[in-house]
């Protein structure tokens, strides 16, 4: 093996931020809630790779929680925007900004 | 150098060997099975012109469907509707990777230690399975999405909710296996098997796994998505010639790929019968052979053939459903799959395990 | 030279059985089968645009329903039914994902004399999944009617 | 350079740009179909890494569900442009944020310890264990077995919510109008 833990957090830190600002400059809660698979698909890395580094299995565990907490997020953020897509015809969250159902 | 590319020639071999059989093999012979089959249970004669017995008739479409003008309708979205056959495909020539199709060979002393006959011996083992024909839900989707034709669409999200649900239960019946062999690789659930085939003990969780490989394959009797009557053809209705050709091409190679990995969970795969192995078989005949296939390598084909005759059993199981059960409608399909298939699964994993922990 | 192209092989080789453990040079296997399936699917589509006649008229190409001219919108919305059904997939089956390894060393637990232990734990488990079930079929979710 | 390495930097690069291409597509079916590229790269990262039983779990989790969900709600809602809300033509705060990070993250590795840059520990030949499937549920189950537990917890919470969400409206049930009733 010849890459260091600084490499794989390097990209970690890349995807994290790309999506970030995707989910910053996003105007459609779609989008945005893909972005924010993408800064969970980059700390699932680098949860993986510290456990390789240390040669133990926390990694492993971790990940299957974020994977948990990312499927219920997905299932309750889509429901949501579904509903926001009936009462304003639109995702775009700008038109969400009322509190009332 | 021999030494060196001996592994990379095996691997090669092996993958040749799958792909050629299955792609240029299985899926030809069984479009001709199939219309030979349904020809005999309705009473009809079915292709007869095209070589003898009309086996060449296969050949003869598949010529056909390359020669056809590559038509694209207007209106499609361009990219993704010719991207969604090819995403058809992928998974199903994927789906053998993990496959073992024989059991464990030196090649007639070729290799010091015996040698899997498996392209891909993955540590996740029947779950790359299950990631594979997860990921083919994207062809289907896609064709229809990209079509520009409503009953496509409608076709589209019928048949990934389709497959989706039943994969559920596919996935609890494969729980249930794992459980009853305490591993993930195939080759050694058929090692588990030797005693008794799974199929016993893993009854119901058979009796989950058949409809739910019918339902994933989306064949009769759960063919909604593609249901004649109501929905033109469904998701592919856009789709002719060659691009058509791919999906059905795909539809067999996964028919194929699950059949197979069913007969080795449930049907201890080449082993010849429960409590008797071929071993046994050799020993009893002095033969002087074994599965590994030292001293004579007939000693690992005649397993593999066992094995390919069983898969090929199943394959007819498929071919002869189609053609006798009629079709359900989709709200009693999706009734099956959550409300019927779904709890016997979890049931049966709850009961397994307490009698495995109990005994 | 070929210890350069083939590293993965090579020092595996001799002694140990190639393709026991779990290694890198199983999934060449994976990433061959992905190419050939690629090649299959693109040479198909090339091979049809390369052969076939081309003799399109916008009736030919209209969308077909059936042999009459279609009728109403395209870009229709359908019943949010569909989406119900993906999310119970999803959340079933990341429950499916975590029986594996409960499943798996489910017998070493037993042969260690733990099979008590690990049965609470998977059927705790199993018991909050039918609830999910109940709940969702008692509210209708899985009615399609 | 050793095959390992130049397998890294192609999937790390292809990681950036998939990413990349996840975050500033406009159309979201396009985001969702390079996230499964992305995921399908990550994969291969744990391959790499030697964490052979999440590299099946990723696909079969993200790219063979949650993706799914996306696209399905994504051809559900069947969006007309107007609907997307694109993004603004210069996107000055992804700008600022990427650029910033990339600084920081340099200004990092210089003052970093020596400690982060050394190689991986290589996977011992007899401990080469780690990741598959049979040391991790040895693990998961007696130490994490809690972790286990509270994520039933939370999937079980998920399917409540989804269901009172999805009952909110009984009234508009189907966005739009079904096709669904025009043909059965």
């Amino acid at each position: 093996m010849s890459f260091s833990i600084a490499h794989i957090l390097f990209i970690c830190f890349g995807l994290f931020v790309l999506g970030a600002s995707g989910f910053l400059i996003r105007k459609n809660a779609i989008s945005m809630l893909i972005c924010l698979e993408l800064m969970l698909n980059a700390v699932n890395i680098s949860l993986v790779a510290f456990g390789r580094m240390h040669g133990n299995e926390s990694g492993h565990a971790l990940y299957f929680l974020v994977i948990t907490v990312a499927a219920c997020e997905t299932a309750i953020a889509l429901a949501i925007i579904l509903n926001l897509f009936r009462l304003r015809r639109s995702i775009r969250l700008d038109d969400a900004t009322v509190l009332k159902g | 150098m021999f030494e060196v590319l001996l592994p990379w020639l095996f691997l090669l071999g092996k993958i040749l060997l799958f792909f050629g059989i299955v792609f240029g093999g299985v899926a030809p012979v069984m479009i001709w099975v199939e219309r030979k089959v349904s020809a005999l249970i309705q009473d009809r004669v079915g292709p007869n012109r095209v070589g003898p017995f009309g086996l060449l008739q296969s050949l003869a479409d598949g010529i056909k469907l390359v020669l056809k003008e590559p038509l694209e309708p207007e209106g499609v979205v361009k990219p993704y509707y010719y991207l969604a056959p090819i995403l058809a495909v992928i998974p199903a020539a994927l789906s053998f990777a993990i496959i073992p199709f024989g059991p464990a060979t030196t090649l007639g002393g070729l290799f010091e230690t015996p040698q899997r006959l498996q392209i891909s011996n993955l540590n996740a083992g029947v779950l790359f399975l299950l990631a594979v024909s997860s990921l083919s839900v994207y062809g289907v989707a896609l064709a229809g999405w990209s079509s520009n034709n409503k009953f496509s669409v409608m076709g589209a999200l019928r048949a990934s909710a389709q497959m989706i649900s039943y994969e559920l239960a596919a996935g609890l019946a494969v729980v249930t296996v794992i459980l009853l062999s305490g591993t993930v690789d195939l080759v050694s659930m058929v090692e588990a098997q030797s005693s008794m085939w799974n199929i016993v003990p893993g009854f119901f969780a058979f009796l989950v796994f058949l409809p739910a490989i019918f339902a994933e394959t989306n064949r009769l009797p759960f063919d909604l998505a593609e249901s004649e009557a109501e929905l033109v053809v469904g998701y592919h209705t856009e789709y002719s010639g060659i691009k058509f050709g791919l999906f059905f091409l795909a539809e067999y190679a996964i028919m194929t790929s699950i059949s197979a990995v069913c007969v080795l969970m449930f049907f201890g795969g080449w082993e010849l019968w429960p409590g008797f192995s071929w071993n046994d078989l050799y020993a009893a005949l002095n033969l002087g052979w074994t599965t590994e296939g030292t001293t004579n390598i007939l000693g690992t084909i005649i397993p593999s053939v066992w094995f390919v005759t069983k898969v090929c059993a199943f394959l007819f199981l498929f071919v002869w459903v189609r053609w006798t059960l009629p079709r359900f409608r989709y709200d009693q399909l999706m009734s099956i799959g959550w409300k019927r298939l779904l709890p016997l699964a979890i049931l049966n994993i709850t009961i397994t395990a307490a009698l495995m922990a109990l005994v | 030279m070929l210890r350069i192209i083939f590293p993965f092989f090579i020092d595996r080789f001799p002694g140990r059985p190639l393709f026991s453990a779990v290694q890198f040079s199983q999934y060449w296997g994976v990433l061959i089968l992905a190419l050939l399936g690629v090649l299959t699917g693109v040479g198909a589509l090339l091979a049809s645009h390369m052969v076939g006649s081309r003799r399109f008229y916008p009736r030919k190409t209209a969308p077909y329903e059936c042999g009459i001219p279609s009728t109403g919108a395209d870009n229709q919305r359908f019943s949010v039914k569909f989406y119900l059904v993906a999310v119970s997939f999803i959340l079933f089956d990341i429950e499916t994902i975590f029986l594996v390894p409960w499943a798996q060393s489910f017998k070493g637990f037993v042969a260690n004399g733990e099979g008590a232990f690990i049965f609470t734990v998977g059927f705790v488990f199993l018991g909050m999944l039918t609830l999910g079930l109940i709940y969702e079929w008692r509210k209708g979710l899985l009615d399609w009617n | 350079m050793n095959l390992q390495e130049v397998v890294f930097y192609i999937l790390g690069a292809l990681l950036l740009i998939t990413g990349g291409l996840v975050a500033f597509r406009p159309k979201p079916i396009e985001s969702a179909l390079w996230l499964i590229v992305n995921f399908i790269c990550t994969s291969a990262l744990y391959v790499l890494l030697g964490a052979h039983f999440v590299a099946v779990i990723q696909i079969l989790v993200y790219a063979g569900a949650i993706v799914v969900l996306f696209t399905f709600v994504i051809m559900l809602l069947n969006l007309n442009p107007q609907e997307l809300g694109l993004t603004a033509a210069v996107p000055w705060t992804s700008i600022v944020l990427i650029s910033g990070t990339i600084g920081v993250i340099f200004l990092c590795l210089h003052v970093a310890t020596p400690e982060l840059l050394k190689d991986l520990p290589a996977l011992a030949e007899n401990a080469g264990t780690w990741g598959t499937l049979e040391s991790f549920s040895k693990v998961f189950l007696v130490k994490y077995v809690w972790s286990f537990e509270i994520a039933g917890v939370l999937l079980l919470m998920a399917v409540l919510v989804v269901g009172l969400l999805a009952h909110h409206h009984p009234k508009a049930v189907t966005a739009g109008k079904s096709l669904e009733k025009d043909i059965s």
